[in-house]
């Protein structure tokens, strides 16, 4: 078998990407084009530089033709993922990220570098928000039970990662202590 | 607990050590008798209807004895739990449910808390992991095998999808 | 340019709600035990669009290449949409499959599916049925030959673990809290994201409250 | 155990363990199912032989408590049939299984070991679930049932033929799939050969 999907109740990585490419981000067009009817809403008329939001993944698709520019979400900068990772380090809970913020970010450093400043220190950041992050879902462990787990704010590819792993355990743990308690 | 189950099946195939109530004919090897006062090892299976009826007394079976129990609750990494059976937790389940002993759920609880932080970390470096610490991996019994090979799947997943974009 | 003129699809129209919808029938799907009811007008009505969206894409192709970037956008978006029905409606048919006769004794699950599916299961059973009668059922006794009894306390019916622990997004905070275990109880905050066991907020995820994640 | 009982379903539920973590099926135990079911019988026979026994050819009622060793060994018959019957139904539960997520994914080593792996009652579920499985997709040939499970990436790709497929139908025409070409294809028109293995994505 070569995935957790073959064997648990998960979804996969790029399942996961795929969810968040239906995210609405905001792009300066640098073409006109006529309105585009899709399925899931229609692209209106795309004027230079009247601003619009569409889909994440039709916007790459755009970046990647030159035909626009991509604004990056509010909290994609130096200061703001500066002062999440401060909040992550000095709190227990996990700080207020986006839900899609893993894959969000990845795709945008990786297709949109160039629309965005200090490419670097925002990489850093990134990982190391993502390192923190990963402690404290370990930690999470220590608090494992049979019964409920808040983890308010957890990414969803976090989420994914560690789904196997905690939903297996807390079956079991489910199950021992039910058995427990009819073998009374 | 699923009829169709694979695991299920083999943890009710695990041995149980019973003392007969009554004389049993063709319990025995070649299907003899076995007579009633002596000990004989049923599968699960068995023996938990023969208790139910009154015509066995299970017994504490190895993997769930005060010796194990000790060193779980001293220490459960040092344990090899594979070596007790293959299926410790199924087991402990099952034989909870004709059996009260709230200190054993709570051993159980506990072995599968402590332990699995040490799978999750393993898991993320197998390879050094099986170098360093091999005879915690080899000891694992087949529920947290899957704990095991789940939390590096995931875990390889989301480095191969970090690296193809 | 002032801010005001940026054109903003603020309110979703009609079709992006269907989609984000199958979207989220389809991650409910794939994360419940049970089998959920089937969203029969959201998905009639994206396959009515899938439909004329195939029709004046060859339409466009008679025109233009199907190279042309348009036409890729328009290409892109439908295997999007297409891949959404399809492993929505598969998802179904794995749980379908898993737990087929629990379904087909119970009326009111089975009143669930929609009709090609119950007629999937019911043909499908008649085709298991004949594979273990003739693979070694006819050679048991008569009075072994049931598919639906019960050895101890296990049945041969399988039924879906609704106590199987789930991670749920809850969309809109609940008043009262929620009974997670004898005498435990959690409050569903809007935004508070969880891990428990499914049957405590199973009534919450059909009605959209819950999503599971 | 001692007396042997339920040895035979053993072999399947090893079996069947191993089937777990393969991505092919492994050849159907036709010897260990013929085993089991003639020790289902065997065990049959012997109960009805004890009761009949018991209640003198049916004309007394059977008093167990009255009969306490007889009563234990009529349930240990009893217990070990249905143990027998459990380790059947799961060892071909399981099979099934895999016989339908061929039909649906295909894969280039379950078809292999098909081949040589199937029982002919395993053949003919597969030819019945394959026509069921055509009459389901029917209504649905818009999103293709049976098309990638993979979210969609990029709609054209190149692709290299690794073995001669001939040609092929697709949504806008006709291809011809010849071993050593290098195309530009829709990725839905050709994933399924790519996963058995026919062409390879550059």
């Amino acid at each position: 078998m070569s995935s957790a999907t073959a064997l648990c109740c998960t979804l996969s990585p790029e399942e996961i990407e795929f969810l968040a490419e239906n995210m609405k981000i905001e792009i300066v067009p640098l073409e006109t084009m006529d309105q585009l009817p899709l399925i899931s809403c229609t692209i209106p008329v795309m004027k230079p530089p009247r601003k619009l939001k569409i889909p994440l993944w039709l916007a790459l698709k755009l970046k990647t033709q030159g035909r626009a520019r991509i604004v990056p979400p509010e909290w994609l900068n130096v200061a703001t993922l500066e002062q999440l990772r401060n909040e992550e380090i000095e709190q227990d809970a996990f700080a207020p990220l986006p839900f899609h913020w893993l894959e969000v970010a990845q795709m945008l450093l990786r297709d949109c570098a160039d629309d965005m400043e200090d490419v670097e220190q925002i990489q850093r950041l990134l990982l190391e928000l993502r390192e923190a992050r990963q402690n404290k879902a370990r930690k999470g462990l220590e608090a494992v039970n049979e019964v409920q787990l808040g983890v308010d704010n957890l990414g969803a590819m976090e989420i994914n990662e560690i789904r196997p792993f905690f939903t297996q355990i807390m079956n079991r743990m489910q199950k021992v202590v039910q058995a427990s308690k009819e073998g009374e | 607990m699923s009829y169709y189950d694979i695991d299920s099946i083999i943890a009710e195939n695990q041995k149980i050590p019973c003392t007969c109530l009554v004389s049993i004919p063709g319990l025995g090897h070649e299907g003899r008798e076995v007579s009633q006062g002596s000990k004989v090892e049923l599968p699960f299976w068995l023996a938990e209807v023969f208790a139910v009826n009154s015509f066995v007394d299970i017994h504490m079976p190895p993997p769930f004895s005060s010796v194990v129990r000790n060193a779980l609750k001293a220490n459960p990494n040092t344990v090899a739990l594979r070596d007790t059976t293959t299926h410790f937790y199924h087991f402990a389940e099952q034989l909870l449910h004709v059996v009260s002993d709230t200190s054993l759920a709570e051993v159980v609880l506990d072995t599968l808390r402590q332990r699995s932080m040490e799978i999750a970390d393993a898991a993320v470096n197998p390879q050094g992991a099986i170098q360093q610490n091999n005879s915690f991996i080899e000891g694992l019994d087949d529920f947290e095998r899957l704990l095991f090979r789940l939390a590096y799947l995931s875990h390889r997943d989301i480095a191969r999808w970090q690296k193809q974009n | 340019m002032d801010e005001d003129a940026i054109f903003n699809l603020e309110e979703p129209d009609e079709n992006e709600k269907d989609y984000d919808e199958l979207c989220r029938c389809w991650i409910n799907e794939k994360m419940a035990p049970e089998i959920l009811p089937f969203a029969t007008d959201v998905v009639g009505r994206v396959m009515e669009r899938i439909r004329a969206q195939l029709e004046s894409l060859e339409e466009i192709l008679e025109t233009e290449n199907t190279t042309d970037y348009r036409s890729v956008l328009i290409q892109n978006e439908l295997e999007r949409v297409k891949f959404v029905v399809r492993v929505y409606l598969r998802c179904r048919i794995a749980k379908i499959d898993k737990f087929a006769q629990y379904i087909q004794s119970h009326p009111h699950v089975l009143a669930l599916l929609s009709s090609s599916e119950r007629q999937y299961l019911l043909r499908h059973q008649q085709i298991v049925h004949r594979f273990y009668v003739n693979s070694f059922l006819r050679d048991l006794p008569p009075k072994m030959t049931k598919l639906d009894d019960t050895v101890g306390n296990i049945s041969m019916v399988v039924e879906p673990d609704v106590d199987r622990t789930v991670f749920c997004l809850v969309n809109s905070t609940v008043e009262e809290s929620v009974r997670v275990a004898e005498d435990e109880y959690v409050n569903l905050d809007k935004g508070s994201i969880l891990l428990l066991r499914y049957s405590a907020i199973a009534p919450f995820v059909q009605q959209g409250i819950v999503s599971l994640i | 155990m001692e007396n042997g009982l339920g040895n035979h379903s053993n072999k399947l539920i090893h079996d069947s363990k191993r089937t777990l973590y393969l991505d092919y099926l492994p050849p159907y135990q036709t010897d260990a199912v013929a085993d089991v079911v003639r020790e289902i019988r065997a065990v049959d026979r012997e109960a009805s032989a004890v009761l009949s026994h018991l209640t003198e050819n049916g004309t007394v009622t059977f008093q167990p408590e009255e009969h306490p060793s007889e009563a234990a060994s009529l349930l240990m018959l009893h217990a070990t049939n249905l143990h027998n019957k459990r380790c059947l139904m799961a060892y071909h539960n399981l099979r099934l299984g895999r016989i339908r997520q061929y039909c649906w994914d295909g894969g280039k080593k379950m078809e292999a070991s098909l081949k040589t792996a199937l029982s002919p009652t395993e053949r003919e579920y597969l030819s019945r679930y394959s026509e069921l499985l055509a009459a389901y997709k029917g209504p649905w040939t818009d999103v293709d049932l049976t098309g990638s499970t993979v979210p969609p990436k990029d709609l054209f790709i190149d692709v290299r033929v690794l073995e001669d497929v001939g040609e092929i139908e697709t949504e806008y025409g006709t291809i011809n799939l010849t071993k050593n070409s290098q195309l530009h294809v829709r990725t839905t028109d050709v994933e399924r050969l790519i996963r058995q293995g026919y062409l390879v994505k550059l």
